[in-house]
């Protein structure tokens, strides 16, 4: 079995890429497949790729803890010299981890897909791209090279375009899918630089590697390195931190996240919540041994993950549509992540995206069932009352919201908590900004808790309000009768297999915290452990020393979960018996909440700025090559060609005239010549005798 | 007597040649091209080539002077014979053969010529011609062959398209 | 007897078949004349082979141009009479189809 | 492999055709097409067996076969053979000869003519892959040159004679050049010589044309030649005008050849005579060279963002991406020349796919402007799933053959020119930018209606296509054989430079 597991882990990302096959080749060329085929295949592979993650699991949590590692070479992919790049999977704890979220979410989500798009029209080829994506995905996390983590950083990337624009026959949807390509190819430009100055600064050093397991020994080398006059291990990790940003959705490259909600709602569970989204933070945990040596770059990345956290939180206060408020919390909990992987508690950042996984997947699949149940009525402002109709969907909502608030003992409180107490701790024992970044952390922890609870209230509490015809004006428009859809809408809860991933997504955001207790907490009960999540992952992250056990951090954790509390009551009141209040504050301040409502408009400003100034860059290169270099062409040849009348116009008069003179000469002495044509035999003869004679009279007197 | 015989055979030649250049009946012409034929023949058998006077005899007396009488006949009618052969381009014609004959006979005259024939064999030459003509001279003695089976063929090949055409 | 007699007589045969063949109108006395200047080579040829250590490459020059004029004057004469039979007459001044 | 007549085959079987085609009774003129078929097919069997027993350990010249005295008063020989340089080229000729007769199969006006002619470009593009001979080599680059003038300008769109006549004067001028310094080499080279393999050592260099220590101009004319006259070729900014009308121009499959096969015949001739034959100056400009391939990158996606036609798009994306082609070429790294040659024979595939696709719908709709479109995914849907494939080859993704080129070429170039290469780097998000707008714009959104009847991508379209895309997709996964096949000589052609950028001392460091 554990041979099996070593040779044959390949079969983990090759399962999902034979669905994609069995389904994607039918329907590439016109067969239309039944979809009891077509599920069956893409949910089967799923499956098997879930056992087979498993499996790799316990045959490494079978090996000692300093043996928990093996690579298995699929072919050789590029070799030359210094460049040896493998096709091969990297099989560790960290990468363990995130095979079973991968193909674990995945496969729920394949599930719930079969619910969800049960009445799609392109059914067969919403589950190939679903199984690409999980191919790729499943390359990034288990690469065991830099670019082989590239190739799947961008197939993922393909796969997020494809399937935002699934519906492309509904353009802006086309258009967020090319928007979140395009960012996330800005950000692959920051990653592609970092990956080729990482390989050159370790050429130098005679090192020259990008496998994983080889960098880890070699990247000391590096650090008398420098680039441009800065040491060159920050250069890189800020460069391929650059890349983390693109991927996950980072200020300030985090504009694509929100748009991407276009796409189908699995999509958004399992691409924009659940795995794309985190490979920064799983790269950057990857190469932790590399962050580690750039304090600076640590800073860097710390810094954009709390502002980012902050910002996040804030622009979820005033969005409608459900989705949206949901991708603003993802965006949100990713500067989490990235605040824990700045403040060198890498583990945490794992454990965070692992539990996020649990809790967003799930809050955005009961988006999808209250959609699906609205009759793809996405506005908050026309629901409310849901409780009543679906209640698995807002009981597993409700959990994953209290998740995602941090209330213990749900999964988001262990780690969010965590989070925020080693960045606190960092600041305790080294640089004084980061007391700043853990306010900042709080400050986004308490708006998460309001903006989730908004949401909840307004989706789930009072009365439905999409039958009501003034409000459907003021979210619509008039007379706009929404989707065609006559009547009373009436909504209805799931069939099982949309409601079952929920409830099991919403168990694991119920207990998924108990993988990694604090040590603090484990002490209290008179336990050694660090947290099963942390020691696992110790083979590649290394243990954070442990700090003194400190009343501080029972403070600080009882102040989370009491203010986390708190802001869950005022936005389940502000939006129930303060609404009035609200609105005043609303109609008080507009600028401030014009400005949350539309985002700060980031959106705006890029477009003013990146995307007219390069189609006017565009046309300005254009017109250079027409009418510059072009024309010069051009000019060159119209000289060509008037220089060639002059010249033709001398050969005409001149050279040819000599020629034609020639000719005219011999015309006429021809003319004349001919006249001694006679056909008189006779005068011939004579001209012959004449010949004669001429010759002789010649020889005579020479 | 070689000068008699000598000075005999010039006259014939050279006076039949006028007959033959001064005639204006083309049949006279015809006629007195055979002293000059037969002349020409002396001359040969005595400047010991036996066999080319004889052939000269067969061929130019024998053959085509009579192809020349024939043709005559054929295409000139009797009653026009006295003026059968008439002349033109005396003017032009007689100062450049006048011309002519001073330059040969400069040329004549500007070496002298002294060997004797007396005293010189009079040996048969046909066998030595033979000899030479199957030997150095084979391949001109062959073309020779060619060409005149070449001529016999285009004679005919005229001639009959002649009478084809009447048809 | 030296080889001057046959020279002359040479000479001027070949100076009356020029004057036959540059003043007769007949096509037939045109022929005359150019017998009478082959007969003149002949002569050429045949004295001074005889004068010359009595060689006789000069008699198988002869007998190729009695051969020769035997195959002129037959194609010669051939061509008389066809142009005989189409324009009914042999007069060279009448032939005149080659003028410009 | 010595004194094989391999390659004489592989070069003159499409002469075959360019004496029969024309033979062909009227009534039998579309035997044409199946004779050009037939032809291809044995072109295609030598190349497998070219790769198959292509000796990938030798540096040296493979296949060679010759010389034989040609025109002996001037040292000419025939003399022909390949080494890794070349052979993915010959490779690559084979591939997309074959491909573009079955994308000609819709042509119908004076068949005899087109095939024929196709034939002879065949030879000549072939021929200049293989000669070994200077003089050799320029009378294929002639060769070919007349083929496609006619092939443009009697078979192209409605500006065809512009467009051919540009092309041909253009490269004419390029050729003179090249003329030019050929001459030069004859004249001054130890035995008066054209034999390339003689060439390239310099000892035979003499007079005027020695290797000098100081900075010999002579030398640099010379190679400034040649280098115009093969940049015109590539197109490398500025020469590159006449790609777009050409291409805009020519029939579907004569811009697959344009792409596929004769700008690759620009780097190709850079690397065979610039480097083989003047790699002290190559050292000297290698800056130079290199900062022109960025320009190359990026303007060229600038202008292709700016297009509206698609096909004209597509050719300044060629143009950005024979850009990478110089970057690589000019870092003399391993990686950086082995990216060079593999993103020539990746582009020559994925572009050939392009093209034949653009055909595809000009076929159909009858006209190429992208915002005209709209919805076709729709409407064509393989014919998306084509579309979707080639362009993202194109735009270098992971996992298919172009981002092998590209990745290498930019592993390599960033040791030499960091900067540049950062700079290049962002043709890549350019590359993605006008992509997928074009995609966007023409075959996502809604559908328009009045193309509501298109006919999806036909078989034959698909088998043009499908030789292509297979290899797009086993080198983005497995490029280890192609590596192998053209790293031998190119690693020798670096060392040839190498010496003198040591002395030069120009390069490193400078950007």
């Amino acid at each position: 079995m554990e041979d099996f597991i070593k040779n044959y882990c390949w079969l983990i990302p090759v399962l999902p890429l034979v669905g994609f096959v069995f389904n994607g080749l039918p329907t590439a060329v016109g067969i239309k497949l039944s979809r009891a085929y077509v599920y069956t295949v893409a949910c089967g592979v799923m499956l098997l790729s879930f056992l087979m993650g498993v499996g790799v699991f316990f045959t490494l949590k079978a090996l000692p803890e300093t043996a928990r590692e093996f690579t298995n070479l699929v072919w050789p992919w590029i070799h030359l010299e210094a460049i040896q790049l493998d096709i091969a999977f990297l099989i560790d704890p960290l990468s363990s981890v995130m095979i079973l979220v991968v193909t674990g979410v995945g496969f729920l989500i394949h599930i719930y897909s079969t619910g969800y798009m049960r009445e799609d029209k392109d059914y067969a080829r919403f589950f190939t791209y679903l199984n690409l994506f999980c191919f790729m995905m499943l390359i990034l996390v288990m690469g065991d090279n830099l670019m082989l983590l590239f190739v799947g950083w961008e197939g993922v990337g393909l796969c997020s375009y494809l399937l935002i624009g699934f519906w492309y026959e509904h353009k802006p949807n086309g258009v967020a899918g090319m928007k979140a390509f395009i960012v996330n190819r800005i950000g692959d430009f920051g990653f592609m630089v970092g990956m080729l100055a990482l390989f050159w600064a370790l050429y130098n050093t005679g090192h020259a590697t990008l496998t994983f397991t080889k960098l880890k020994t070699v990247v000391w080398f590096l650090q008398p390195q420098t680039i441009l006059g800065v040491s060159a291990v920050t250069m890189i990790c800020l460069c391929l931190f650059v890349g983390a940003t693109g991927k996950s959705a980072q200020i300030p490259l985090y504009v694509w996240l929100p748009d991407a909600m276009a796409g189908p709602t699995p999509v958004s569970a399992l691409i924009h919540a659940a795995t794309m989204v985190t490979a920064g933070v799983y790269m950057i945990a990857r190469l932790n041994f590399l962050f580690t040596l750039s304090p600076a770059a640590l800073g860097a990345v710390a810094t954009i993950g709390a502002a980012t956290a902050f910002i996040g939180a804030t622009i979820g206060f005033a969005q409608n549509d459900i989705k949206k408020v949901l991708a603003y919390s993802t965006v949100s909990q990713l500067g989490y992540m990235f605040l824990a992987l700045g403040s060198g508690a890498y583990a945490a950042g794992i454990f965070h995206l692992t539990t996020h996984a649990f809790f967003k997947a799930c809050l955005f699949l009961g988006s999808g069932s209250v959609i699906l149940g609205m009759h793809h009525e996405q506005d908050m402002r026309l629901m409310g009352g849901l409780k009543k109709y679906m209640p698995i969907t807002f009981m597993t909502f409700l959990t994953a919201t209290i998740a995602i608030a941090g209330i213990a003992p749900f999964a988001g409180f262990f780690s969010k908590d965590e989070i925020l107490w080693q960045a606190f701790a960092r600041a305790v024992h080294g640089p004084k900004v980061y007391y700043f970044l853990w306010a900042l952390g709080v400050l986004g922890a308490m708006g998460t808790a309001f903006y989730m609870l908004r949401c909840v209230t307004l989706t789930f509490f009072g009365t439905l309000r999409a039958n009501d015809k003034k409000t459907r004006e003021l979210v619509h428009g008039p007379h706009k009768d929404h989707h065609g859809h006559h009547g009373d809408l009436v909504p209805h809860e799931q069939p099982w297999n949309v409601t079952l991933p929920l409830v099991v997504l919403a168990l694991l955001s119920l207990v998924g915290g108990f993988l990694n207790v604090p040590y603090i907490i484990t002490h209290f009960f008179g336990g050694h452990s660090s947290g099963l999540f942390n020691e696992w992952l110790s083979p590649v992250i290394p243990l954070q020393a442990h700090h003194e056990v400190s009343s501080l951090e029972w403070v600080l954790m009882f102040k989370s979960v009491l203010v986390a509390a708190v802001c869950m009551y005022l936005g389940y009141k502000a939006y129930t018996s303060w609404q009035t209040g609200v609105d005043r504050f609303v109609k008080k301040f507009p600028r401030i909440y014009d400005a949350v409502y539309n985002k700060y408009y980031v959106d705006e400003f890029y477009h003013a700025v990146f995307v007219r100034g390069v189609l006017l860059f565009n046309k300005c290169c254009f017109s250079v090559d027409r009418y510059i270099v072009d024309a010069l062409v051009n000019l060159v040849g119209r000289f060509g060609a008037v220089y060639s009348d002059i010249i033709g116009w001398f050969d005409n008069f001149f050279v040819d005239g000599l020629v034609n003179g020639s000719g005219s000469i011999t015309d006429f002495t021809g003319a004349q010549l001919k006249k001694l044509q006679t056909g008189n035999i006779q005068h011939y003869a004579y001209g012959a005798v004449l010949g004669v004679v001429v010759v002789m009279i010649l020889k005579i007197l020479m | 007597m070689e000068t008699f015989i000598v000075s005999v055979i010039f006259i014939v030649t050279v006076g039949s040649a006028c007959i033959v250049a001064f005639s204006n009946n083309l049949v006279y012409s015809a006629f007195a091209l055979i002293g000059t034929f037969l002349g020409v023949a002396g001359t040969f058998i005595y400047l010991n080539a036996t066999f080319l006077g004889l052939v000269q005899l067969v061929v130019y007396a024998g053959g085509i002077l009579v192809l020349i009488i024939f043709a005559v006949m054929l295409t000139s009618k009797i009653n026009e014979s006295s003026r059968s052969n008439p002349g033109a381009n005396y003017k032009a014609v007689v100062p450049l053969v006048l011309l002519l004959v001073l330059l040969v006979g400069r040329i004549l005259t500007r070496d002298v010529w002294t060997k004797d024939l007396s005293g010189m064999a009079h040996e048969p030459t046909i066998t030595a011609l033979g000899n030479l003509l199957l030997t150095d001279y084979l391949l001109p003695f062959e073309l020779v062959s060619v060409v005149l089976l070449a001529a016999m063929i285009g004679a005919a090949v005229i001639s009959r398209r002649k009478v084809k055409t009447q048809e | 007897m030296t080889i001057t007699p046959f020279i002359i007589m040479a000479v001027i045969l070949f100076c009356l078949g020029i004057y036959i063949v540059c003043t007769r109108v007949n096509a037939i006395g045109f022929l005359l004349g150019i017998e009478l200047i082959l007969n003149a080579a002949s002569v050429n040829f045949v004295a001074f082979a005889r004068y010359h250590e009595n060689e006789i490459g000069g008699q198988v020059f002869t007998l190729f141009i009695i051969a020769l004029a035997a195959c002129e004057s037959v194609i010669a004469l051939a061509i008389v009479l066809g142009v005989y039979k189409n324009y009914k007459s042999i007069n060279t001044t009448n032939i005149s189809s080659m003028k410009h | 492999m010595e004194n094989v007549t391999i390659l004489t085959w592989i070069t003159f079987i499409p002469m075959l055709g360019v004496i029969l085609i024309p033979f062909l009774p009227k009534a039998w003129e579309g035997a044409s097409k199946w004779i050009a078929l037939v032809l291809t097919l044995p072109q295609l069997a030598i190349a497998w067996f070219i790769f198959s027993h292509f000796n990938t350990a030798e540096a040296g010249f493979q296949f060679v076969h010759g010389p034989f005295p040609w025109i002996s008063a001037f040292n000419i020989h025939y003399l022909v053979g390949i080494d890794s340089i070349s052979v993915s080229m010959v490779l690559l000729t084979a591939l997309i000869s074959f491909v573009s007769v079955v994308a000609s199969w819709g042509i119908n006006k004076n068949l005899k003519a087109y095939f024929a002619l196709l034939m002879l470009l065949d030879t000549g593009m072939m021929g200049t892959f293989v000669a070994l001979d200077f003089f050799l080599f320029y009378v294929f680059w002639e060769l070919m040159l007349l083929p496609m003038y006619f092939l443009i300008g009697i078979w192209g769109g409605p500006r065809r004679e512009y467009a051919a006549i540009k092309f041909f004067l253009y490269t004419l001028l390029g050729s003179v050049f090249i003329l030019i310094v050929m001459l030069a080499l004859y004249l001054f080279s130890e035995g008066n010589l054209f034999d390339i393999t003689q060439l390239a050592n310099l000892d035979n260099h003499l007079g005027r044309l020695a290797v000098t220590d100081e900075f010999n101009y002579f030398r640099f004319f010379c190679w400034l030649g040649l280098f115009v006259g093969f940049a015109i070729k590539v197109p490398m900014f500025p020469f590159h005008t006449w790609l777009p009308d050409a291409h805009v121009e020519a029939p579907t499959a004569i811009s697959v050849i344009l792409a596929g096969v004769l700008l690759k015949m620009g780097t190709y001739g850079m690397l065979r005579f610039n480097y083989m034959l003047f790699p002290d100056i190559t050292a000297d400009c290698a800056t130079v060279v290199a900062v022109f391939g960025v320009i190359n990158i990026v303007y060229g996606a600038f202008c292709a963002m700016a297009q509206t036609d698609l096909k004209k798009l597509i050719a300044y994306s060629s143009v950005s991406h024979m850009g990478f082609v110089l970057l690589g070429m000019s870092a003399f790294t391993t990686a950086g020349i082995n990216g060079a040659v593999l993103q020539m024979f990746n582009h020559g595939t994925i572009t050939a796919m392009l093209f034949i696709l653009v055909g595809v719908i000009y076929d159909r709709a009858h006209h190429r402007d992208i915002n005209g479109f709209g919805g076709l995914y729709t409407l064509m849907p393989r014919y998306g799933v084509w579309i979707a494939f080639a362009f993202f080859a194109a735009l270098g993704l992971p996992g298919l053959s172009g981002f092998i080129g590209e990745a290498l070429v930019f592993m390599g170039a960033y040791k030499t020119f960091p900067a540049l290469t950062i700079a290049a780097l962002s043709g890549v998000v350019l590359g993605a930018a006008y992509l997928l707008w074009t995609i966007q714009r023409a075959f996502l959104g809604p559908v328009n209606e009045k193309y509501r009847d298109l006919p999806d991508i036909s078989v034959r379209e698909v088998i043009s296509l499908l030789p292509l895309g297979v290899i797009v997709l086993i080198l983005g996964v497995y490029p280890m054989p192609m590596i192998r096949l053209i790293n031998a000589s190119l690693v020798s052609l670096n060392e040839i430079v190498k010496p003198f950028l040591d002395t030069a001392g120009v390069v490193a460091g400078m950007f």
